[in-house]
């Protein structure tokens, strides 16, 4: 259990054991989509836009 | 210009496709082949210890997820193996074939995509390091330089993006923006099925025919996964000003003159 | 016209040999890059199952034996890893590269050597289905449609025979079939160690020169296995027209360089 | 063991466990260099000359 702030309002974010790298977390409080940048310690930004594209 | 598409399915008999090209080329017939391995790809990775991942996005497609290990055993089994026996088979039909990925020249030069979202565990991600991308510009100097001077062209992935690094693309939709910076008459689009299915897998549900307006609503009704990217990408290219695709059967005999004959599933403006 | 030849032994770093002809490519000095892979060729071949077999001719040269399989694992190697590796390493530095083999628009072509007689289990053997072959012309048309176009070839074995099978080849004596055709100045081949060793492995005692004359000589008395076809090879290039011929050291900061300003050993007529 | 007859002088030349397909066996009359083509049955061709060459 790791927990770090909300870069849009501040609320806390909390990650679990099952929380892994890239994961995306939605904000409690605002809402905004967090991307987990980082696990050790627990490091969020605000999740990019999704380019829609399909690889081979 | 005809802009053929083999695919890299296991079904893809690529003896008859060569033989058939081999006889158009004879016929002074120009074309330009792009080819797929995403079969052999597979075998070759696991049997190197790095088994494909593959995945979805949060859109529902699946895709190659392309670490650079996966990269380079990709470049092993597209632009080695694949590539250079298509035009070994060529050659030994008479035809002065030349095979080019789409890095060489930077031919197929397209965007990474920085991150991509996908369902992964119940979860969804962002991964980063998935050297794919979405090609957006053709080296056709390179190719009427080719062509020109009397080579037929034998090419595949990956593109390569602004920065010089490789980047995996789709072999379909790569062919479609060959075919559009062209402004070719026909795209062949060939793979292991007759065409679009109305009730897949039954082959005499082909449908024939399909004008541009209506690909949309045809992919969602008929199509999932790779077909529904040809779909997608075949109308891409008739809106990009290519005359017409076709999306037919690799596996009868010369499968490209069947195309042009009006086998398989037409798209056209 | 400068032809460079950077060896595939484990100890060749592409990185440095890709940033020199980068400088010198920006300096305006057009060249043409052949390499070669067989370290790496070994590593994925036992990987794979199939590992690589060695056969030594009764005048004892030892060379790959190379079955269908090898030949297709070769070329995932050469044509796809490595010849697509230095591509993207040279396009990342602004340079217009371009990736073939000697199949492609039959860029190498040579003759398939029929029977090899070979010393194995004590016992001497004909082998038939050896895909070897020595390349007795290039396609030089291609190679100058392409360097007058503004793109630097990189260029690997397999060539082609006469009936358009594959056939894996000497890349050093590949690179100085190219050097001849095209009367280059200059045809450097890099490799792990600094030139022809007087008393290998002391590297002072390095042979900075040797005249065309002296060249078997030599090769009988300082050299044996790679280096002596080395030799062989370098001394073919200069009877057939190009200046002079450097086997040069690719483990330093710009080996190319070096070699142009008179490191390695230096054969000329 | 096999035996087949020398295409040069008729002599008998004999195939033993050891022998393998594409060995050069020399023919103990005349002295030609004899390939053998195929095992079983034996079969004997006279060996082409070396065309001296060296692979990668």
């Amino acid at each position: 259990m790791a927990t770090t702030s909300c870069p849009e309002c501040g609320a806390d974010i909390t990650s679990d054991d099952s929380t892994v790298q890239g994961e995306i977390l939605p904000c409690p409080e605002c809402g905004v989509e967090l991307e987990v940048t980082a696990l050790d310690p627990l490091t969020v930004a605000p999740a990019p836009e999704e380019e829609e594209d399909w690889g081979e | 210009m005809l802009i053929v598409k083999a695919g890299g399915a296991a079904g893809v008999d690529l003896d008859t496709v060569c033989a058939d090209l081999a006889d158009l080329a004879e016929a002074g017939e120009p074309w330009i082949l792009v080819h797929g391995g995403s079969h052999e790809t597979n075998v070759v990775a696991k049997k190197l210890g790095h088994p494909p991942k593959f995945v979805t996005s949060v859109s529902g497609y699946t895709s190659r997820y392309t670490d650079r290990t996966t990269l380079e055993i990709f470049e092993m089994v597209y632009c080695g193996k694949t590539n250079k026996g298509i035009v070994e088979r060529l050659q030994k039909r008479g035809v002065q074939a030349l095979g080019l990925s789409g890095i060489d020249g930077r031919l197929l030069e397209g965007k990474r995509k920085g991150a991509l979202r996908v369902r992964e565990g119940g979860k969804t991600k962002i991964i980063r390091d998935d050297l794919s991308g979405k090609i957006d510009r053709v080296n056709t100097d390179l190719l009427n330089l080719l062509t020109g001077a009397g080579y037929y062209p034998v090419i595949c992935p990956p593109g390569i993006a602004e920065d010089g690094t490789a980047i995996n693309t789709d072999g379909d939709r790569a062919a479609a923006r060959i075919a559009a910076a062209l402004g070719a008459a026909t795209l062949v689009i060939l793979s292991d099925v007759p065409g679009l299915l109305a009730k897949f897998p039954d082959e005499s549900s082909l449908i024939p025919r399909i004008a541009l307006a209506d690909v949309d609503d045809a992919a969602e009704r008929y199509a999932e996964g790779r077909m529904k990217i040809k779909l997608l990408g075949a109308a891409e290219a008739v809106r990009d000003g290519v005359g017409k695709v076709v999306l037919a059967d690799s596996r009868i005999e010369n499968p490209v003159r069947a195309a042009l004959d009006g086998g398989g599933t037409t798209i056209e403006a």
